[in-house]
């Protein structure tokens, strides 16, 4: 009976362990996708907006 | 959409969430579930199946042209917004950008 | 003799139309997308570049 | 590549090509045939393939979420560069930049 509560309180440990990696991961993910998103929208990203007017574009620059 | 105690996931995904012209976030895991996600249910379901699919298309054509190369990101431009999309190995983060907003 | 060679021109002249009209088509649709493409090559789209080493990203801007 | 007298077509997309940090230009018909490209005939066939495909992808993703709104543009970052896709009915143009350059 006591090996049987040992054995589940090990079985706990472990689901515990797995769901604070796999939490890690997706933190770890999160941060860095979001960071990438952050300076995605910081772009302009308007470049279709009048192009139907027939808006200059100049040719040279970096 | 089942919310751990991650506090600082959650956090971080409410920020991104709260920027100007951002509609909504929703995480994927390799599955194509949503495990997070800022809007709601039924358009979230449509978004996780959706995407998750174009992204194994998106590889699929990456690898195809140029079988050394990987996919990064993803930018699909709509007529009413924009998706941002940051695939990885095990998640899949997805961003509707209202751009007419922003 | 001269309806076969009438017939001929017609068709010629038809099939000359059509190739215009589909070049004018190719001209605009290559004009409106080169212009929406330069307007991405304008924008700076190096979000992705150092995002691994923590770079910060400010929280507030338009 | 069949190249017709349309010089101020192959103009503009000579002048395209030759920006800083793009490696190519490709143009396909509806049938997702290339009819004009600045880059080698074996890759522009890969191109042609893997992106009309991809972009019927899109279209389908996009009207599957919201059968009301539409595609307009699609930027494809990988590990070795970006594609730009612009299409149309018609016509789909792909840019090949290569961002490292930039």
């Amino acid at each position: 009976e006591i090996n049987e509560r040992q054995k589940q309180a090990q079985l706990e440990d472990e689901k515990k362990q797995n769901e604070t990696a796999q939490n890690e991961d997706t933190r770890d993910f999160v941060d860095s996708s979001s960071k990438i998103v952050e300076r995605a929208l910081h772009e302009t990203y308007d470049f279709m907006k009048d192009y139907t007017i027939g808006a200059e574009v100049t040719s040279e620059d970096t | 959409m089942a919310i751990t105690q991650q506090s600082d996931v959650d956090e971080t995904l409410k920020r991104l969430a709260g920027r100007k012209g951002v509609e909504g976030v929703v995480i994927l895991n390799s599955d194509g579930l949503a495990i997070r996600s800022t809007i709601e249910a039924e358009l979230t379901k449509k978004y996780a199946s959706h995407v998750h699919q174009l992204v194994s298309h998106s590889k699929d054509a990456i690898s195809g042209i140029d079988s050394e190369n990987e996919l990064t990101f993803l930018r699909v431009r709509t007529k009413k917004h924009e998706l941002m999309i940051a695939p990885d190995k095990e998640y899949l983060m997805i961003v509707v950008q209202n751009f007419h907003e922003n």
